[in-house]
């Protein structure tokens, strides 16, 4: 019985890992392929199905003028924003977390989770519905295609995100002991940044986490947002997608996009191993 | 505790959000109320117009609709379930844990909008590799060109890239459970099945809701998806309200009518959440 | 020794240089793009642009993605700066949402691009944000040059809002391999008891694709396919469905509309003519590869050109690029017409008329503007015309990716095919002769529909038409449906906003302008 | 120069937590609060802190009112329950965060970190993280860091309640030990428990807390001889007090079918119903006794806690050796009628053991 669910469990693991690199490698392979190999028929491994060419990988770095896309710029542009917006959202989203976990609001009907759902809520909204006022909110504000301009919309993405995790995180961590340190003599700022905090840093990590994620993925604000001055990853990794579709560059673009995230899959999992990602304070 | 501290806690954050929304929602409201569209770009105001346009004449905003919340139920239900069988079975003791761990978080990582291309020539039915290989076999199914597989297709695809949103909280909703109550259920004997559903899953509970209204917000604005293999096509097996929305708003340019759908459907998808969230509590929190 | 040689060469290249018979060289040295032809004198030639200044100025333009369109603007525009000292910053776009990324500044009241690539049926919803191209270029020999469907396409009611760089029409594609072998001619014959030929009629397409379908006729070990069609339900699938209907409802005998009827403004989306068409079209869901039905343009060129397919009709690109250097299909693919109909219908007298019809379909295709707020329109409209100068749009032509397609009178002569791209003279032949019948010949053109309010049009039939390729309604059913939304649209926007825009369009189908 | 609380009521979601308290606590002394779970110790105890502000009600600490000092200028330490400590830092980082936190210089605050530590006996663990010590000692270094802060109010919160009954036991020793060596003179010590034997053994002034409201102050000894009413009886008591319905007729008192001789002290009772009240330890196992039978039977140390029952009357016996019984297995037992309580219908005592409510 206990074998059986052995190889049950093995297999099931296995399979998923085989599903989950299945595109990779294809994209993989597809990198090192011109118009034919892609059109002709099916082709899997190079040099036997196919004679593999860099092309798909020089194309990253040419600039456009020579049929390149040049993600150079737009790599750094996608990890400032990204960054920026990140940790603006979890500063502010950590504290209305706390505020929300530890005392009670009342306005009306309105009580704590009824704020806290109105974070949420936020990621209700299409991106699509908010685009249109959002450029003319930051066309009015001048911040049109702009890095700041994208770290404002940003924030509207990720707070959200970052407040639903740390109210969830803060509701575990015992009050009694933010009660102990304003005891002991701390005002609630001190309380909040010399005790609370740093025993959340397991709490803040998957919020940043999650916030990177859904900064580094999006692609319809920036593209709506930006014009010439300001070019993110995505948006420069979709605009391959011509009719004529460069299959090869593009599965190499976007091969090279994940790799940075890769390292915070990483970086998470060696929290989930030391066993204190969700921080239980015992 | 209650101090007057508490709001300088709270407003920072509340005030940003809101400073920032409060045009895009206001606007939104306002221009849902206007002709807005490709060759009129005025904010005029032409009553409830749009919204009975809606109500009595497009019933295919209510099948993107309904096709949407098939989708997004399937697709969440399916990620949660396997999003917690592999954060079960990566949970103790399995050879290469820390492997599969960063295997199963991958696919989140990815852009949906770079991630699909790649997958549309992946179910290419002539030229992809899927098909290549059940070729083999004598099968071929119509990943893309059939509305019934096609929605199919969406819901893999979503499940790739999603599972590990599950997953990820789950396993550390596990990796967070005290001992006690295990060791309790050990000490009576209880099967791993029973352990499963009388200690695991009642302590999973409250995890468990959140993340599936979580992924359920984020399941319902699903397009980037649809819009890269399908454009709601064939037909509009795969048309989503999002993806409805957009067509009508930046494809056709109807932003007035846009603003209409939008809002409907943040009301709708507000109500319907809350309903659901208080659903769920009820049936995953017994007493 | 080596040297010397070096050294003597550099002499011999620098001599070269200032002696005015190299005149040409000059540039092509510097710029080795246009090294077949040098530079060819012209208004907007490198000589003339390498005497203009506009450092210290910024353009910035918004294209396609890399490469249709989108690699040849960015490489003009690097020369371009090159050459007058300004800075041009380029984007890039996908094809669908570059209607959207100009038009949501536009009616913000922005223009952070000086120069908006687009499609020519956008012109209605764009021109009142972009500059009438000044009568300084519309007057010079390169416009002149110009053929009358382009200048057409480019202009509204005689001014011209778009700057014509580029062309584009739907023509019948197929591989000569096929069509032209005397084996396979005689094995159809003795299969079906008909000829193999070029198809004259979508009946006779379909009959051929179908028996086409399938099997591995050229030998390389994977079955091959009858045809490959825009079918995917995006911007462009409408566009293959119009290629199909314009044999069965462009009526010479029937001026006054092809898709509504101007003096009532009633949709004809819906009449016999469409709905046969249609019937074609669901019909052709059998002779496409596998997955057909999910094909946009990118997979279309990528299936005739990657030889999958026997036909393909629409845009260049599918014969561009299986005429590349290193396609094996190089020299077994031609153009010809679209595909008649042994019938057209009258929609006058509510009758068939059983009469061989053809009609070009001039669809629309890459079109510019530069916009009304932009602050160097002058560079702006410096730039587009040294983008088509003579020497780069040759250049231009001769690099399959780029989709940069004839349209000047001049681009009709099969020997710019066979010198530069090396291609058989017959071939070569075929297409020109095609397109000039096309552009030039034709009395029973149909243009795109460039209404106000477009998009909403198009989509509905894009819709419609998808629902029945999907088989979820019947070809009458779904049309219906479209002209019912068609008559809502009207409502919408106005019958007479629309019936005035549209009567600029059938003045050209009749010949009038 | 007291700690001195008037009327105090905090009420949360419609239901009392303090329901009118008043107290005067004076300094150097060491005050118990008995009560059961959700009695309100907690939120009195939290009030004293100012971590709750109550509805209604006034404190006042050295003359001053205490409602205007925030938490963290009131000078108070206080134990949890739940053994609270910063885990981030050391023990010694521990113990020295209050005294840091008023910015004394570093030297006295070794000193004191030092007394506090040795007073606890955790001399050696100061580079130790919190999560590498076990529960008692992690409780130890919150009472240092406590102790360490010479604060003028200290509040123990059900400080043993999660231990272990031999660290319970061991730690009792040890406060006994701490609070006993004349604990300094200036400071209120507030110790809220459970624990009947605890609030004996402490031996302090004692407050009997249920549902928010104060049911008897005074002495341990006072409560435990004479507890005012059938709750304080019960609270006050563990296992709680047996409660049996009774008659007195002449000289018997009438228990189911059981005739009991009526003992000295109540002689002047009239005859009439009664709840009588005998502790588990005055019941004795007996040959000569009447029959009960056995529905549970609970060993927990060196102690047997018989559950027993005779028609509707169900008592608690306590025998102080191990023993086996099977359920439903017939016991004969004896009461020591010498030790019987009398609680009227209303709940109120009506006679002790112990004499002085006689009557």
């Amino acid at each position: 019985m206990y074998k059986l669910y052995t190889f049950l469990k093995y297999s099931f693991v296995t399979l998923w890992t085989m599903f989950v690199v299945a595109p990779f490698l294809w994209a993989l392979s597809t990198s090192f392929k011109d118009f034919q190999s892609v059109n002709s028929k099916v082709t899997y491994i190079p040099w036997i199905d196919y004679q593999p060419s860099l092309e798909g990988w020089k194309v990253l770095i040419k600039s456009p003028a020579k049929g390149g896309v040049d993600i150079v710029e737009p790599y750094f542009n996608s990890i400032f924003v990204t960054c920026t917006a990140s940790i603006i959202s979890i500063i502010l989203g950590t504290l209305a977390a706390y505020a929300l976990s530890r005392f009670t609001f009342k306005a009306g009907f309105v009580r704590n989770n009824d704020i806290t759902f109105f974070f949420i809520s936020q990621r209700i909204m299409p991106p699509i519905v908010l685009s249109i006022p959002f450029f003319i909110f930051l066309s009015t504000i001048g911040l049109l295609d702009s890095l700041i301009g994208l770290v404002v919309v940003y924030i509207v993405l990720l707070m959200p995100i970052a407040v639903w995790i740390m109210v969830d995180f803060f509701n575990r961590v015992p009050k009694e002991l933010d009660e102990t340190a304003l005891i002991d003599g701390c005002n609630p700022y001190q309380a909040f940044y010399k005790v609370v905090l740093p025993n959340s840093i397991p709490g803040l990590i998957v919020a940043g986490m999650f916030c990177i994620i859904f900064g580094w993925i999006d692609f319809f604000f920036a593209f709506i947002l930006t014009f010439t001055e300001v070019q993110l990853l995505p948006v420069k990794v979709v605009a391959l997608n011509s009719s004529v579709t460069p299959w090869w560059s593009l599965s190499a673009s976007a091969l090279v996009s994940v790799a940075p995230l890769i390292i915070v899959a990483f970086i998470v999992e060696r929290y989930l191993s030391k066993g204190n990602l969700s921080g239980a304070l015992k | 505790m209650n101090f007057k501290h508490k709001f300088v806690f709270l407003f920072p954050g509340l005030f940003v959000l809101i400073g920032i929304l409060i045009f895009p929602i206001i606007f939104t409201i306002r221009l849902s109320f206007s002709g807005w569209n490709s060759y009129t770009p005025e904010m005029n105001f032409i009553g409830i117009t749009n919204y009975i346009r809606l109500f009595t004449d497009d019933p295919r905003f209510w099948e993107s609709f309904f096709r949407l919340s098939f989708l997004s139920v399937t697709t969440v239900v399916l990620q949660y379930i396997i999003g917690f069988s592999l954060a079960l079975m990566v949970w103790r003791d399995i050879k290469f844990k820390r492997f599969f761990r960063v295997m199963f978080l991958i696919p989140m990582m990815t852009t949906p909008v770079i991630m699909t291309v790649i997958w549309r020539t992946f179910f290419h039915e002539s030229l992809g590799p899927v098909n290549d290989l059940l070729g083999t076999f004598g099968i071929g199914p119509k990943w893309l060109s059939d509305p019934a597989t096609a929605k199919i297709t969406v819901i893999i695809v979503e499940v790739w890239q999603w599972t590990p949103f599950m997953f990820l909280l789950l396993l550390a909703g596990l990796l967070s459970l005290p001992k006690e109550p295990f060791l309790a259920a050990a000490i009576d004997g209880a099967s791993a099945f029973r352990k499963f559903v009388f200690v695991t899953f009642p302590l999973m509970a409250p995890i468990s809701i959140g993340a599936i209204i979580i992924r359920l917000i984020e399941a319902s604005k699903i397009m980037d998806t649809v819009f890269v293999l399908t454009s709601g096509g064939p037909g509009t097996a795969t048309e989503t309200s999002s993806f409805y929305i957009y067509i009508k708003g930046l494809r056709e340019f109807q932003m007035g009518y846009a603003a209409t759908l939008s809002f409907t459907y943040l009301v709708i998808m507000i109500i319907s959440l809350t309903i659901i969230a208080k659903v769920l509590t009820k049936l995953m929190i017994k007493e | 020794m080596k040297t010397i040689k070096t050294c003597v060469t550099a002499l011999i290249s620098a001599l070269l240089v200032f002696s005015p018979v190299a005149y040409a060289d000059k540039w092509s040295d510097q710029f080795p793009h246009i090294k077949a032809t040098g530079d060819i004198p012209g208004e907007c030639s490198y000589e003339s642009m390498s005497k203009k200044d506009y450092s210290g100025k910024t353009l910035k333009i918004n294209t396609h993605a890399v490469p249709v369109m989108g690699e040849p603007t960015a490489l003009h525009a690097e020369q371009f700066a090159k050459l007058t000292g300004a800075k041009v910053d380029v984007t890039h776009t996908p094809a669908g949402d570059l209607y959207a990324k100009a038009m949501v500044p536009f009616q913000a009241g922005q223009a952070p691009y000086d120069i908006v690539f687009g499609f020519s049926n956008f012109i209605n919803d764009w021109k009142r944000y972009l500059e009438p191209v000044p009568k300084k270029y519309t007057e010079m020999r390169q416009m002149k040059d110009v053929t009358k469907s382009h200048i057409g396409v480019a202009s509204w009611d005689g001014v011209m809002y778009q700057f014509p760089v580029d062309g584009d029409r739907h023509y019948l594609k197929y591989r000569k391999d096929v069509i032209d072998n005397p084996e396979y001619q005689k094995k159809y014959k003795a299969d079906t008891g008909k000829e193999l030929r070029v198809p004259r009629t979508w009946k006779e397409y379909g009959e051929i694709a179908s028996y086409f379908n399938g099997w591995d006729w050229d030998g390389d070990g994977e079955p091959e396919y009858g045809s490959a069609e825009v079918m995917k339900k995006d911007d462009l699938m409408y566009a293959a469905f119009f290629s199909r209907s314009v044999a069965y409802s462009k009526n010479p005998r029937t001026p006054g509309g092809f898709f509504f009827d101007l003096n009532t403004m009633k949709p004809l989306i819906n009449n016999p003519g469409f709905v046969e068409a249609l019937t074609d079209w669901v019909e052709a869901t059998k002779y496409v590869p596998p997955g057909g039905i999910n094909f946009g343009l990118g997979d279309e060129i990528g299936s005739f050109g990657g030889g999958q397919t026997l036909f393909s009709f629409s845009w260049d690109d599918a014969l561009i690029a299986a005429m590349q250097d290193d396609s094996p299909i190089k020299n077994k693919v031609a153009a010809a017409p679209l595909p008649g109909a042994d019938r057209v219908w009258n929609r006058m007298t509510n009758r068939w008329e059983n009469q061989y019809n053809q009609a070009p379909y001039i669809v629309w295709g890459w079109a510019v503007g530069v916009a009304k707020k932009s602050k160097v329109k002058e560079m702006a409209f410096d730039y587009l015309c040294f983008f088509a100068n003579d020497a780069n749009h040759q250049a231009d032509l001769a690099i399959g990716r780029f989709g940069v397609n004839p349209f000047k009178k001049s681009d009709f002569d099969p020997n710019i095919y066979i010198d530069t791209m090396g291609w058989d003279p017959e071939i070569a032949k075929s297409y020109t002769d095609t397109l000039l019948e096309m552009e030039e010949k034709s009395k029973n053109r149909v243009f795109p529909l460039r209404v106000p309010g477009v998009f909403e049009f198009t989509s509905a039939v894009a819709t419609g038409t998808s629902k029945a390729l999907a088989g979820q309604l019947s070809p009458q059913e779904a049309l219906d449906e479209v002209a019912k939304e068609w008559e809502a649209i009207l409502n919408r926007v106005g019958k007479d906003n629309v019936k005035a825009a549209y009567a600029v369009g059938v003045a050209m189908e009749d010949n009038k302008l | 120069m007291n700690l001195y609380a008037n009327n105090l009521t905090y009420k949360l979601d419609n239901e009392f937590h303090l329901n009118d308290i008043s107290f005067n606590f004076k300094k150097g002394n060491l005050y118990t609060i008995l009560g059961r779970t959700l009695s309100g110790k907690t939120t009195l105890l939290k009030t004293i802190a100012g971590l709750i502000n109550p509805d209604s009600g006034e404190i006042q600490f050295e003359e001053k009112e205490f409602s205007k000092i925030p938490v963290w200028d009131r000078n108070i330490a206080m134990v949890y329950q739940q053994f609270i400590n910063y885990p981030h830092l050391t023990v010694y980082e521990n113990v020295s965060f209050p005294l840091k936190q008023r910015k004394i210089d570093k030297e006295k605050i070794k000193n004191d970190v030092d007394e506090a530590l040795k007073t606890v006996g955790l001399i050696g663990f100061e580079n130790r993280k919190i999560q590498e010590l076990s529960g008692g000692q992690q409780q130890r270094v919150a009472l240092a860091r406590s102790l360490a802060k010479k604060a003028k109010i200290l509040l123990l919160d059900e400080p043993l309640v999660n231990l272990d009954y031999k660290l319970r036991e061991q730690l009792r020793e040890e406060f006994k030990r701490i609070f006993s060596r004349g604990f300094a003179e200036d400071t209120i010590l507030i110790y809220s428990t459970t624990d009947p034997q605890e609030v004996m053994e402490l031996n302090g002034e004692v407050m009997v807390l249920d549902e928010g409201k104060v049911l008897q102050t005074g002495p341990a000894k006072e409560i435990f001889e004479n507890p005012k009413n059938l709750k304080v009886a019960e609270i006050s008591n563990d296992p709680p007090m047996n409660i049996i319905n009774g008659t007195k007729i002449n000289e018997k008192i009438n228990v189911e079918t059981i005739n009991i001789n009526l003992p000295n002290h109540l002689s002047k009772l009239e005859n009439k119903n009664y709840c009588f009240g005998i502790r588990a330890s005055e019941i004795k196992l007996s040959n000569k006794g009447e029959e009960f039978v056995v529905e549970l039977a609970e060993i927990s140390g060196s102690e047997t806690l018989l559950h027993l029952k005779r028609g509707k009357t169900k008592i608690i016996v306590l025998i102080e050796e191990v023993m086996n019984f099977k359920i439903n297995e017939k016991v004969k037992i004896e009461f020591n009628s010498n030790k019987f309580y009398v609680f009227g219908d209303d709940g109120k005592l009506i006679s002790s053991p112990y004499g002085e409510n006689n009557g």
